[in-house]
C-alpha cells in the first residue's frame, strides 16, 4: 500500500507544484499550492508525522494560503503581466535552475549514504504527545522566542497594513 | 568581590543612574558624575594602599567564567603595570567632568553618562586579564568616545568621529582575528592560561604565526597609540573633541595602546617582538622627530598639542622595544607623566577657547597681562611638557632615552632630537599666545612690565573692563583651580619623587622582561646583545 | 478483507442515514422557526410537510443549473463540491456509539466473525486536529464560489467568510484546547470515554462539569466560534441577503445551490457532534442506569407513539388515519427494541448521542430564530477583542488548575 | 540507490527514504523556479512557501530514518515563521500595492544602487 | 652635617614666597626676602661650610633621597662639595646677593617686581643645585633649571616680541647643548653604570678612548650651548634684552660660566681623551677672536659687554682645552668679578641715561656719574689685563699655559686680548668722555646700586691677589711647573692690553673721525662684522626656515595629509569605487537577486560535493 500512496501523492505534489508555477492567475497558483501542502501532509502522516500533518493542514492550508488567497481577492489580482526587465533573471536564470536540478541530483545520486525505508506505522514518534513533550523540555526556549516572533509579526502586519491615520 | 570590582562597577552604575536623571535636571547630573567619579577615585586610592609592594604579579583578582563555552572568564585583576594607569583613569575622570561644567550645556546628561562609561571601560581594560574580556572592554571604550566627539565635538566633529572609529576598528578587529586564532590553540580566552601555554610551549606557534599574531596585536595598538603613521586619526579627533574627551582620549586612551604593548605583544610573543623591535622602533623615533616637526607648524593649539602627542608616545614605544629594564620602566612611568602633562595642556587649552571660542594660536596673545595665574599654570605644564628636570616626564624621557641608548645609541640620539624639537613648538606656541600685548601692537620700549600689575588677576576683567574688543579674559575661577591644581601637583611629585611610583612598575616590568627571555620561542632568536658594561641592561 | 466489508457497510449506512437527516434537519429548521413566529411552516407535502425534502430535492435536482457568463468555470464549478466534500469528510471521524460486536455466524460450516467495530467509519489519533484541518479547508470553497462568480456581492461574500472563519478559528482552536487538557488526548473516543462516570452518583462527568476545571465557559466560546464558522445566524455576514443579496451564492442555482446548504448543514451536524463528545459527553447518559436512564428512551418513544395513536384515532385531516398509526407502530417498535435488553448497550449510547445532538442542532435553530445578525466590524471585534483572550484565559486557567490536581 | 535493493524495500511494503528525499529535492526546484522565473510578486512568495515545504519534507524524511522527533520540531518552527512571514509579507504586499497599484516584481526595484 | 640642603632651599623658600605671595607683599618685604635668603645661603656657605669643613682629599657628601631608580641604576639627589665647588659656591652667592642688592635699587620703577625677584631667586636655587651635584644627572637639574630662569628672565618684559623670541632662541638653544650632555650621560651609563661622579672618575682612567672621547666631546657641545661658545653662542648677545641685573649674574658671572665648570669637573674625562681636549681649547680659542672682533663694531653698550663676554668665555675654554683647568676657573671667577661689574656699571650708565642703550647716545658721563665712571674704569682695566689687577693674572695664568701647549694659540690669545682691551676701553671712552649726546638729563644711581659696584670694583682690583685658584686647587689640578719664558709672555700680553687702550684713547678720544674713516675703507668687511658675521641670517637660512617650510609643506600638508590621509582615503574611495561597480549586481529586481543566490548555491554545493562535504 505504501508505495502507491507515496506515488500517489507524490504525483499529485509535484503535478500541482508545476502548476504553481505555471498557471497565470494566482489564484490557481495558490490553489495548486493548496493541493501540494495537502499531499505533503499525507506523505507526513504516512511517515508517522501524525501532529505536524494536521498542523502543516490548520496553519499552511487553512490559515497561511486563506491569507494569501483572501489577499489576492483583495487586490483583485489579474493574471500575470509579462513584461519584466530583470536581465540576470532572463541569461542566468534558466541554466541556474537546471544547475541546482543537475547538481542535486549528481550528488543525490552519488552521495548519498544508505538510508532506511519508510513504512507507515513502524515509527511512532510523531504523536502529538512526543512533539508536545520535546516541545515544552528541550525546545522550550525555541518555542518561546518564535512566540515573540509571532508577536512582533502580527504587530508588524498591523501597522504596515493599516491606512495611513491623517 | 574585592575592591577593583567595586572600582569598576561604581562608573557602571553611575552611567546607569545618570542617564535615569530627568532631562531638565543638568545641574543634578553634574553633580551627580562628579559624585560618582569621586568617589571611584577615593575608592582606587585604596587599590594604592591596599596593594602589597613585595608581591609580583596580579592582586585583588576575581576570577570566574563568565560564559561557559567558549570558555571566557571574567577575569581581571592588577599588577604593577596596570595599578597606575586606573589611578591615572580615575584620577582624571573627575577632571574630566569638572572642566566641562559650563562648557556642556546641551545634552548634559549624556555627557556626563558617557564620561562614567569611558570610565568604566577604561578600568576594565587596564584590568583585564581575559582575551575577550579585554576585547570587550578594548571596544566598550571606543563608544562613549565616538559619541563625544561626534555629538558635542566641533565643526567637523563627524568626519573625526568616523576616522576615530573606523581607524581603531581596522586594528581591534585584526586583533580579534588574533585573540581567537590564540583561543583555537588554548581552548580558552583567559589570559593567564594562554600566556602560561605558550611559555611552557604548550601551544608550539611556528615561525610565521608568532609574527603574524604579533602583528595583528601590534598593529591594534600601534593605532591606539598612536605609532606614526597610523597617526594620523588623532590630531582630527583632539581638534574636534570636546575639551572633556581630549582630555581622556590624550591622558588614558592613548595609554591603551602602549599598555597593549606591554602586557601583551611582549610575553606572549617575545620572539617576534624582538625580531621586529628594529623596524619598530624606527618608526618610533619617525614618529617622535615627525611629531614634533608637525607640531612646530600648526596653527591650532589642540592640533599642536595633538602631535606633540603623537611624539610624546613615540618615547613610549621606543623605550617599550628597547628590551631592556629602563627603557621599559621610563616608557611605563612615561605613559603616567604623559597622561599628567597633556591632560593639563588640553585642561588647560580647553580653558582658553571657553574664554575665546577659537582655538587658532593668531587669536590670542597677551593672554599673560590678562590671566598671570592660567599663564604660570600652562607654563609649568609646558614646561613639564618639554621635559624640565624636576618636572615629570624628565624622568620618564630620561629613562626611555636611556634604555634606548643601551639598545643603540643612535635610537638615543635621533630621538633626542625630539627633545630639541619640543622645546621649540612648546614654547612658540607659548610665546605667541601669552606673550605679547593683546591687540598685537607691541608695548612701547619704556612702558615694559607694566601692564602686570595693571592688571592682576582679580581684577583683570574690571581693569579691562572698557575694552570694547573683547579683550579681557577673567583668570582662573575656582572650579579651574581646582581642576588644575591637582595636575600642577602630581607633575611636581611624580618629577620629585619617582620613588613613589617607580619601584611598582619596575618590579613588574623584570617579570615581563625576565619572561621574554624565558619563553622557549625567543631562544631560537638572536637577542641583540646589549652594548657596554651596564649592569643593569638586561 | 473484512474491514473493508464492514467499513463499506458501515459508510453506506451513515451515508445513507446522514444525507436522509440533512434534508430533514432543513424541515425541521423551517418547523420550529415557523413555530417560533407563530406560523404553520411547511405542511402541504405530506402530513406536516414531512415530504417536503424530498419535493425540494426532486426541484433543484430537476432544474437547469444555470452557467453565467464571465464566470471563471472550472472554479465556478468545483467550489460547491469542494464545499460539501470538506463538510462531509469530518463525519467519518466522528463516533457516535460504543464498540459494537457482531456475534459469529456459522454459514455452511465456516464460521464468520464475530466482527467487533467502532461506531464510527474510523477512529484517528489526531482527531480533534483533523475536525480542525478539515473545518479550516472549508472556507476555500466559499471563497472560491465568491471569486469564481465574478460578482461584486459575491467576492465581497467569499472576502467576508475568508477573514471570519480564520478569525473564528482561533478562539475556537483554544477553546478545544482547554477539554484537551483535561482528556489528555486527540483522540475523539479517548475523549467521550474519559467523561464516563458521575459525582456522587448523580451529576455527569461531563467535561462542562468535570473537575477540576470545568469547561462550560469553554463550551459556551465554542459554540459561538462554532456559529461564525458554519456561518450561521447572527454571523451569517457572507451571505447576508440585505447586504450581499445572497452572499457568495448569489449566483448559484439548483443543485450546487443545494450543494452549499448540504454543506451548511453537514457542518452544522459535526460541529454539533463535536461539541457533544468534547463538552457533552458523548453516548454518556445524563444520569445513571441505576437511576433508570435506560428507561428514558422507551418511554419516550412509547409516550411519541401513544400520541400518534392518539391522533390517529382523532384524525384532523383523512390521511392522518392512516399515516398516524403506522408511525405509532414505528415508536412502539423503536421503544421496544430500545427496552429489549441485548439491544440496549447498542442502541442506549446512540440515543442519548442523538438526543444531545438534537439539542444542539434545535439551540441553532432557535437562535436563528431569535438573533438578528452582527455588523461587520462587531464581528471582528467580537472575535479578537472578547472571544479570543478570554479563550486565552480560560486555557491558562484550565492549564493551572489541570496542573495543581496532577 | 541499488535498483534490487528498491525492488526489495517495495516488495515489503515499504517506501525508500530517497524517495522522500529526491521528492523534497525536486519541489524545491520547482519552488526555486517559480520564484525566479514568476513575475508577480504573489506567486513569487507562494513558491517561497513551496521551498519552505520542499525543505519540511526532507526534516520529516530525516526525522524518521533517526527516529527523532526534532526534524518534526524543525518542521513545526518552519511552519511558525512561514507565518509570521506571510502576515509581514502578505502586508508588505498590501502596501506595496496600495502605493505603486502593481503586483508585477519587476517594477518594484527603487531599492537599488 | 650641614645642611647642604639648605643653600639651594633657601632661595628655593625665596622663591616660592615671593611667587605665590609676591603680589599682596610690599617692596620692602619682597626685597628683604629675595636678598636675605641669598644672603643667608651665602652666609650659610661662608661662615658654615666654609671654615668648618675638613678640607682634605676627602669631600662632603650628602645623599638625600634616591630621585630615579630602575634595575640596578640608581640616581640619588646627592650633593657633595669640595674645592672646585666650593669656588663655586662662593661665587654664586657672593655675587648674587651683590646682583640681588643692585637690583633692588635698578627694578625699583620696574613693573613685576616681586616676579624679576622670584626668578632670580629661582635662578639661584638651580645654579647652586647645579654646581652642588654630585652626580651628573642632579647637575643637569640645575643646568636645565638655570635655562628655565635664563628663558623666564630674558623673557622678563614679556610685551615685546624681541625679549620673549630672545628667551626662546636662549632656551632652545641651550636645549641643542642639553642634547648634547644628555648624550654624554648616557655614554656614561652605558660605560660605567653610573652618573655619580665618584665612580665614574674613579673608573674613567681605564675606559677606552674612543669611549671617553665621545663623552667629552658630547659635554663639549652641552658645554657650548650653555656657555655659549662657537656654534652655539648667538643666544647670548640676543639674551641682553633681559634686565641688566640679570644680564650681570646670569649672562657674565654665573650661568654662562657653568660650562666651564662642567668641563672642569670632568677633568678626569677630559684629560684621557686628548683628542676632545684639542677641539675644546680650538674652539675655545675661534670664540676668543671671533667675538672679540664683533665686540669692536658693536654700539649697544650691553652687546659689547655681551661679546665681550662671549670672547672671555672661550678664553676659559682655551685654558680647559689646554689643560689649565685651574686657570680657566680663575678667569672664571675674575670674569665674574669684572663682567658683573661691567655689566652692573652698564645698567647704572643706562639708568643715568634714561634706558638708552645705544653709546653714540651716551658720552660725557663722567661729569654726571662719577662713581659709576670709576668702577667701570676699575672694570676695563681688569679685563684689558693691566698688570696687578684680577684680570691680568687669570689672563696670564690660561695665556702661559696656552704657550706651552702649541705657542701659536698664544700669540692669538694676545691679539685677542689687545682687541678685548680696545672695545672695552672703546665703551669706556665713548661712554664717559666727550659731551652728552642724549636726550634728558643724565644722573647719578642712587647708592644702593652703588654699593655692590663698590664691591666689586675692589673684588676686580684685587681678585687675583686675594684668591689664588691654582693653589688652592691644586689637589685636584696640580701646578704646572714655572717655564722660563713666563716674564716675557707676561709683558707682551701687558703690552697687547695697553695697546689696545692705547688705540681706544686715540680713536674715541683724539681722533674721533678715525673710525668711520676706518669702516669705510674695510667696506664689505666692516658691514659684515658690524652684522655679526650674519650668523643668525645663516642659521635661519640654514636650519630653522628649511625647517618650518618643510615640517609645513612636506611633512604636515604633503605626508601627513597627502599621503597619509590620502592613502587611507583611497583606500575608502577604492572601496566605494569597486562598490559602485559591484551595485549594478544591486539592480534592485528581486528576481535577479534571486538568480544570484541560485547560483551561488550551485556553486557551493557543487564545491562542497567536490570536497567531500556530502556524504
Amino acid at each position: 500500500m505504501d508505495p502507491l500512496f507515496f506515488l500517489l501523492f507524490a504525483f499529485i505534489a509535484v503535478a500541482c507544484g508545476v502548476n504553481v508555477v505555471l498557471q497565470k492567475h494566482p489564484i490557481s497558483s495558490a490553489l495548486s499550492l493548496v493541493a501540494v501542502m495537502a499531499s505533503l501532509a499525507v506523505l507526513y502522516l504516512l511517515q508517522g508525522a501524525e501532529f505536524i500533518a494536521m498542523a502543516q493542514m490548520i496553519v499552511y492550508a487553512g490559515a497561511i494560503m486563506v491569507l494569501f488567497i483572501f489577499v489576492i481577492m483583495l487586490l483583485n489580482a489579474g493574471p500575470e503581466e509579462t513584461k519584466g526587465r530583470s536581465w540576470a533573471a532572463l541569461i542566468f536564470g534558466v541554466p541556474a535552475i537546471i544547475g541546482l536540478m543537475g547538481a542535486l541530483a549528481y550528488f543525490m545520486q552519488t552521495g548519498m549514504p544508505e538510508l532506511g525505508s519508510v513504512k507507515f506505522g513502524d515509527w511512532k514518534g510523531g504523536g502529538a504527545y512526543e512533539v508536545g513533550y520535546a516541545l515544552f523540555t528541550e525546545y522550550l526556549l525555541p518555542f518561546e522566542v518564535t512566540s515573540v516572533l509571532i508577536l512582533i509579526a502580527i504587530v508588524g502586519a498591523i501597522v504596515l497594513a493599516r491606512k495611513e491615520i491623517d | 568581590m574585592t575592591l577593583l570590582d567595586i572600582i569598576i562597577a561604581i562608573p557602571a552604575l553611575g552611567c546607569i543612574l545618570a542617564l535615569l536623571i530627568p532631562r531638565n535636571q543638568a545641574q543634578f547630573s553634574r553633580l551627580f558624575t562628579l559624585a560618582v567619579s569621586l568617589v571611584t577615585f577615593v575608592a582606587s586610592l585604596g587599590l594604592v594602599t591596599g596593594f602589597d609592594q613585595k608581591a609580583t604579579g596580579q592582586q585583588f583578582v576575581t576570577n570566574f567564567v563568565w560564559i561557559q563555552n567558549p570558555e571566557i572568564h571574567y577575569h581581571i585583576g592588577i599588577d604593577g603595570l596596570s595599578l597606575w594607569l586606573i589611578m591615572l583613569a580615575t584620577f582624571l575622570t573627575p577632571i574630566a567632568i569638572l572642566i566641562s561644567w559650563n562648557y556642556i550645556q546641551d545634552r548634559a546628561k549624556e555627557f556626563y553618562a558617557f564620561l562614567l562609561l569611558l570610565e568604566f571601560g577604561l578600568i576594565g581594560v587596564f584590568s583585564a586579564w581575559d582575551l575577550f574580556l579585554f576585547y570587550v572592554f578594548w571596544e566598550v571604550v571606543l563608544i562613549p568616545m565616538y559619541f563625544l566627539i561626534g555629538i558635542w565635538g566641533h565643526d567637523r566633529r563627524i568626519y573625526a568621529a568616523v576616522k576615530f572609529f573606523l581607524y581603531t576598528m581596522v586594528g581591534s578587529v585584526l586583533m580579534l582575528a588574533a585573540i581567537i586564532f590564540l583561543y583555537t590553540q588554548a581552548g580558552t580566552f583567559d589570559y593567564v592560561t594562554v600566556l602560561d601555554m605558550l611559555q611552557s610551549g604548550r601551544i608550539a606557534l611556528t615561525h610565521t604565526e608568532e609574527t603574524l599574531l604579533f602583528l595583528a596585536f601590534f598593529l591594534a595598538f600601534a593605532i591606539k597609540v598612536p605609532l606614526f603613521p597610523l597617526h594620523t586619526w588623532l590630531p582630527d579627533a583632539h581638534v574636534e573633541a570636546p575639551t572633556a574627551g581630549s582630555v581622556m582620549l590624550a591622558s588614558v586612551m592613548l595609554k591603551m595602546g602602549t599598555y597593549g604593548l606591554v602586557r601583551f605583544c611582549l610575553p606572549m610573543f617575545p620572539g617576534a617582538a624582538r625580531e621586529n623591535a628594529p623596524w619598530i622602533a624606527t618608526l618610533a623615533i619617525i614618529g617622535i622627530v615627525y611629531g614634533a616637526l608637525v607640531a612646530m607648524v600648526q596653527p591650532n593649539m589642540k592640533k599642536l598639542v595633538a602631535y606633540s602627542s603623537v611624539s610624546h608616545l613615540g618615547f613610549v614605544v621606543l623605550g617599550v622595544f628597547s628590551f631592556n629594564q629602563m627603557g621599559l620602566d621610563g616608557a611605563v612611568y612615561q605613559m603616567l607623566n604623559h597622561g599628567i602633562s597633556t591632560g593639563a595642556l588640553f585642561v588647560l587649552v580647553g580653558f582658553l577657547y571657553e574664554r575665546k571660542h577659537s582655538l587658532a594660536i593668531k587669536d590670542y596673545g597677551g593672554v599673560a597681562t590678562m590671566a598671570p595665574w592660567l599663564s604660570i599654570v600652562f607654563m609649568i605644564t609646558t614646561f613639564a611638557s618639554i621635559g624640565l628636570p624636576t618636572l615629570n616626564n624628565f624622568v620618564g624621557e630620561f629613562l626611555v632615552l636611556q634604555g634606548a641608548a643601551i639598545r643603540s645609541i643612535s635610537w638615543a640620539a635621533f630621538a633626542g632630537l625630539g627633545v630639541i624639537l619640543s622645546a621649540c613648538y612648546m614654547l612658540w606656541m607659548y610665546q605667541r599666545v601669552f606673550f605679547g600685548t593683546v591687540d598685537g601692537v607691541e608695548a612701547p620700549a619704556d612702558a615694559h612690565g607694566g601692564h602686570d600689575d595693571h592688571a592682576p588677576a582679580a581684577h583683570g576683567h574690571d581693569a579691562h573692563g572698557h575694552d570694547s574688543h573683547g579683550h579681557s579674559m577673567p583668570d582662573l575661577s575656582p572650579r579651574e583651580w581646582a581642576c588644575v591644581v591637582p595636575l600642577v601637583v602630581m607633575m611636581v611629585w611624580m618629577g620629585m619623587y619617582s620613588q613613589s611610583f617607580l619601584p611598582v612598575i619596575s618590579a613588574e616590568n623584570a617579570r615581563i622582561l625576565d619572561s621574554t627571555r624565558k619563553s622557549p620561542i625567543s631562544s631560537n632568536v638572536k637577542i641583540t646583545p646589549v652594548t657596554g658594561g651596564s649592569a643593569n641592561a638586561r | 478483507m473484512e474491514f473493508l466489508v464492514i467499513t463499506g457497510v458501515k459508510l453506506a449506512l451513515i451515508l445513507f442515514i446522514f444525507m436522509t437527516a440533512l434534508a430533514y434537519l432543513q424541515w425541521v429548521e423551517r418547523k420550529v422557526i415557523a413555530h417560533v413566529q407563530v406560523r404553520m411552516g411547511p405542511s402541504r407535502v405530506g402530513p406536516h410537510g414531512l415530504l417536503q425534502p424530498l419535493a425540494d430535492v426532486i426541484k433543484l435536482i430537476t432544474k437547469e443549473g444555470v452557467l453565467p457568463p464571465h464566470v471563471n468555470k472550472f472554479y465556478y464549478l468545483a467550489a460547491p463540491f469542494f464545499a460539501v466534500f470538506m463538510a462531509l469528510i469530518s463525519i467519518s471521524i466522528i463516533p457516535f456509539g460504543t464498540d459494537l460486536t457482531i456475534p459469529a455466524i456459522t454459514l455452511g460450516g465456516a464460521t464468520y466473525g464475530p466482527w467487533k467495530t467502532m461506531m464510527e467509519l474510523a477512529d484517528v489519533n489526531v482527531g480533534v486536529l483533523l475536525i480542525l484541518a478539515v473545518s479550516s479547508l472549508g472556507v476555500y470553497g466559499i471563497a472560491l464560489a465568491g471569486w469564481s462568480s465574478n460578482n461584486k456581492y459575491a467576492l465581497l461574500g467569499g472576502l467576508r467568510s475568508s477573514a471570519q472563519m480564520i478569525s473564528y478559528e482561533l478562539p475556537m482552536s483554544l477553546a478545544i484546547a482547554a477539554p484537551l487538557l483535561t482528556a489528555g488526548s486527540l483522540s475523539l473516543r479517548t475523549i467521550a470515554d474519559t467523561q464516563t462516570g458521575f459525582y456522587f452518583g448523580v451529576i455527569p462527568h461531563w467535561a462542562i462539569f468535570q473537575f477540576p476545571a470545568p469547561q462550560i465557559f469553554s463550551f459556551i466560546i465554542f459554540m459561538i466560534a462554532a456559529f461564525a464558522e458554519t456561518n450561521r445566524i447572527p454571523f451569517d455576514l457572507p451571505e447576508a441577503e440585505n447586504e450581499l443579496v445572497a452572499g457568495f451564492h448569489v449566483e448559484y442555482s439548483s443543485m450546487s445551490f443545494a450543494a452549499f446548504f448540504m454543506a451548511e448543514y453537514a457542518n452544522m451536524v459535526t460541529v454539533c457532534s463535536v461539541a457533544t463528545i468534547l463538552y457533552l459527553g458523548g453516548w454518556q447518559p445524563l444520569f445513571p442506569a441505576s437511576l433508570g436512564s435506560d428507561l428514558i428512551a422507551p418511554l419516550l418513544l412509547a409516550g411519541c407513539g401513544a400520541i400518534c395513536l392518539y391522533h390517529g384515532l382523532h384524525p384532523a385531516r383523512p390521511f392522518d388515519r392512516i399515516t398516524l398509526p403506522v408511525f405509532a407502530v414505528v415508536f412502539f417498535g423503536l421503544a421496544g427494541l430500545m427496552a429489549f435488553p441485548p439491544t440496549i448497550p447498542i442502541l442506549m449510547p446512540i440515543f442519548w448521542f442523538l438526543a444531545k445532538l438534537l439539542f444542539l442542532l434545535f439551540l441553532f435553530v432557535w437562535i436563528r430564530a431569535t438573533l438578528p445578525r452582527f455588523r461587520y466590524d462587531q464581528l471582528m471585534g467580537f472575535a479578537w477583542k472578547f472571544l479570543f483572550p478570554v479563550a486565552l484565559l480560560n486555557l491558562l486557567i484550565t492549564g493551572f488548575l489541570v496542573a495543581l490536581a496532577s | 540507490m541499488d535498483p534490487a535493493q528498491v525492488a526489495e524495500t517495495l516488495k515489503h511494503g515499504a517506501v525508500p527514504t530517497a524517495w522522500y528525499l529526491a521528492l523534497s529535492a525536486v519541489l524545491f526546484v520547482i519552488g526555486v523556479a517559480g520564484f525566479i522565473l514568476r513575475r508577480n510578486i504573489i506567486t513569487v512568495f507562494m513558491c517561497i512557501e513551496l521551498m519552505l515545504n520542499a525543505v519540511n519534507l526532507s526534516f520529516i524524511a530525516f526525522a524518521h530514518e533517526h527516529k527523532q522527533v526534532a526534524g518534526h520540531l524543525f518542521t513545526f518552527f518552519v511552519m511558525v515563521v512561514a507565518a509570521a512571514e506571510a502576515a509581514v509579507g502578505l502586508a508588505i504586499i498590501l502596501t506595496v500595492f496600495r502605493n505603486r497599484s502593481t503586483l508585477n516584481i519587476d517594477e518594484i526595484e527603487s531599492l537599488k544602487n | 652635617m650641614f645642611k647642604l640642603w639648605l643653600i639651594p632651599l633657601l632661595p628655593f623658600l625665596g622663591f616660592l614666597i615671593n611667587g605665590i605671595l609676591g603680589k599682596k607683599l610690599p617692596k620692602l618685604a619682597i626685597n628683604a626676602v629675595a636678598v636675605g635668603s641669598v644672603l643667608a645661603s651665602f652666609l650659610w656657605v661662608a661662615l658654615v661650610v666654609g671654615p668648618s669643613s675638613d678640607w682634605g682629599a676627602n669631600k662632603l657628601h650628602a645623599h638625600y633621597f634616591t630621585w630615579i631608580a630602575s634595575g640596578n641604576f640608581h640616581v640619588g639627589w646627592d650633593f657633595a662639595v669640595d674645592k672646585l665647588t666650593m669656588i663655586m659656591l662662593m661665587i654664586v652667592t657672593g655675587i648674587g646677593t651683590l646682583i640681588h642688592i643692585y637690583a633692588t635699587g635698578y627694578m625699583d620703577h620696574e613693573g613685576g617686581y616681586y616676579r624679576f625677584f622670584a626668578y632670580l631667586n629661582l635662578f639661584m636655587f638651580f645654579m647652586l643645585n647645579l654646581v652642588l651635584a654630585a652626580n651628573y644627572l642632579i647637575l643637569f637639574v640645575g643646568w636645565e633649571g638655570v635655562g628655565l630662569c635664563s628663558y623666564l628672565l630674558i623673557g622678563f618684559y614679556f610685551h615685546k616680541k624681541s625679549a620673549t623670541t630672545a628667551g626662546n632662541k636662549a632656551f632652545i638653544v641651550n636645549r641643542v647643548g642639553d642634547f648634547g650632555f644628555a648624550m654624554a650621560m648616557f655614554l656614561i651609563v652605558i660605560q660605567f653604570g653610573s652618573l655619580d661622579f665618584t665612580p665614574v672618575f674613579t673608573k674613567a682612567p681605564g675606559a677606552p678612548v674612543e669611549t671617553l672621547t665621545a663623552i667629552a666631546l658630547l659635554m663639549l657641545v652641552g658645554a657650548a650651548g650653555k656657555s655659549a661658545q662657537i656654534p652655539l653662542y648667538v643666544w647670548l648677545p640676543d639674551a641682553m634684552e633681559g634686565p641688566t641685573p640679570v644680564s650681570a649674574l646670569i649672562h657674565a658671572a654665573t650661568m654662562v660660566t657653568a660650562g666651564v665648570y662642567m668641563c672642569s669637573r670632568s677633568a678626569v674625562i677630559f684629560l684621557h681623551a686628548p683628542a676632545a681636549m684639542d677641539v675644546v681649547a680650538l674652539i675655545g680659542l675661534a670664540t676668543a677672536v671671533f667675538a672679540a672682533t664683533i665686540g669692536i663694531t658693536q654700539y649697544d653698550i650691553k652687546k659689547v659687554f655681551a661679546y665681550s663676554t662671549v670672547s672671555q668665555l672661550g678664553y676659559m675654554f682655551l685654558g680647559v682645552g689646554v689643560g689649565a683647568f685651574s686657570a680657566g676657573i680663575w678667569h672664571l671667577m675674575t670674569h665674574a668679578f669684572f663682567k658683573a661689574l661691567l655689566f652692573l656699571g652698564a645698567g647704572s650708565v643706562i639708568h643715568a641715561c634714561h634706558g638708552e642703550q645705544d653709546m653714540r647716545h651716551m658720552g660725557g658721563l663722567k661729569k654726571y656719574a662719577p662713581w659709576t665712571c670709576i668702577v667701570l674704569a676699575c672694570a676695563s682695566l681688569a679685563i684689558a689685563g693691566f698688570p696687578g689687577t684680577s684680570g691680568f693674572f687669570s689672563k696670564d695664568a690660561i695665556l702661559t699655559a696656552a704657550y706651552e701647549h702649541a705657542p701659536w694659540m698664544f700669540w692669538v690669545g694676545v691679539v685677542t686680548a689687545g682687541m678685548t682691551a680696545f672695545y672695552v676701553w672703546r665703551a669706556f671712552w665713548m661712554t664717559f668722555w666727550g659731551e652728552y649726546r642724549g636726550h634728558g638729563k643724565p644722573h647719578e644711581s642712587p647708592m644702593v646700586m652703588l654699593a655692590p659696584l663698590m664691591v666689586l670694583a675692589v673684588l676686580s682690583l684685587g681678585g687675583g691677589f686675594l684668591f689664588n685658584v691654582p693653589e688652592i686647587l691644586k689637589d685636584m689640578f696640580p701646578l704646572k711647573e714655572e717655564i722660563p719664558e713666563e716674564h716675557m709672555l707676561m709683558a707682551i700680553s701687558v703690552a697687547a692690553g695697553l695697546i689696545g687702550i692705547a688705540m681706544s684713547w686715540y680713536m674715541y678720544v683724539v681722533n674721533q673721525e678715525l673710525p668711520g674713516k676706518i669702516a669705510n675703507a674695510l667696506g664689505g668687511l666692516y658691514r659684515l662684522v658690524d652684522d655679526k658675521y650674519r650668523i643668525d641670517e645663516a642659521y635661519d637660512a640654514a636650519i630653522v626656515e628649511p625647517l618650518i617650510e618643510g615640517s609645513s609643506a612636506v611633512l604636515w600638508k604633503t605626508v601627513d595629509a597627502g599621503i597619509i590621509d590620502g592613502a587611507v582615503n583611497g583606500v575608502g574611495s577604492q572601496a566605494r569605487g569597486i562598490g559602485n561597480v559591484l551595485k549594478l549586481i544591486q539592480s534592485g529586481n528581486i528576481r535577479s537577486y534571486a538568480t544570484w543566490i541560485v547560483a551561488g548555491s550551485v556553486v557551493i554545493i557543487i564545491v562542497m560535493g567536490i570536497a567531500g562535504g556530502v556524504r
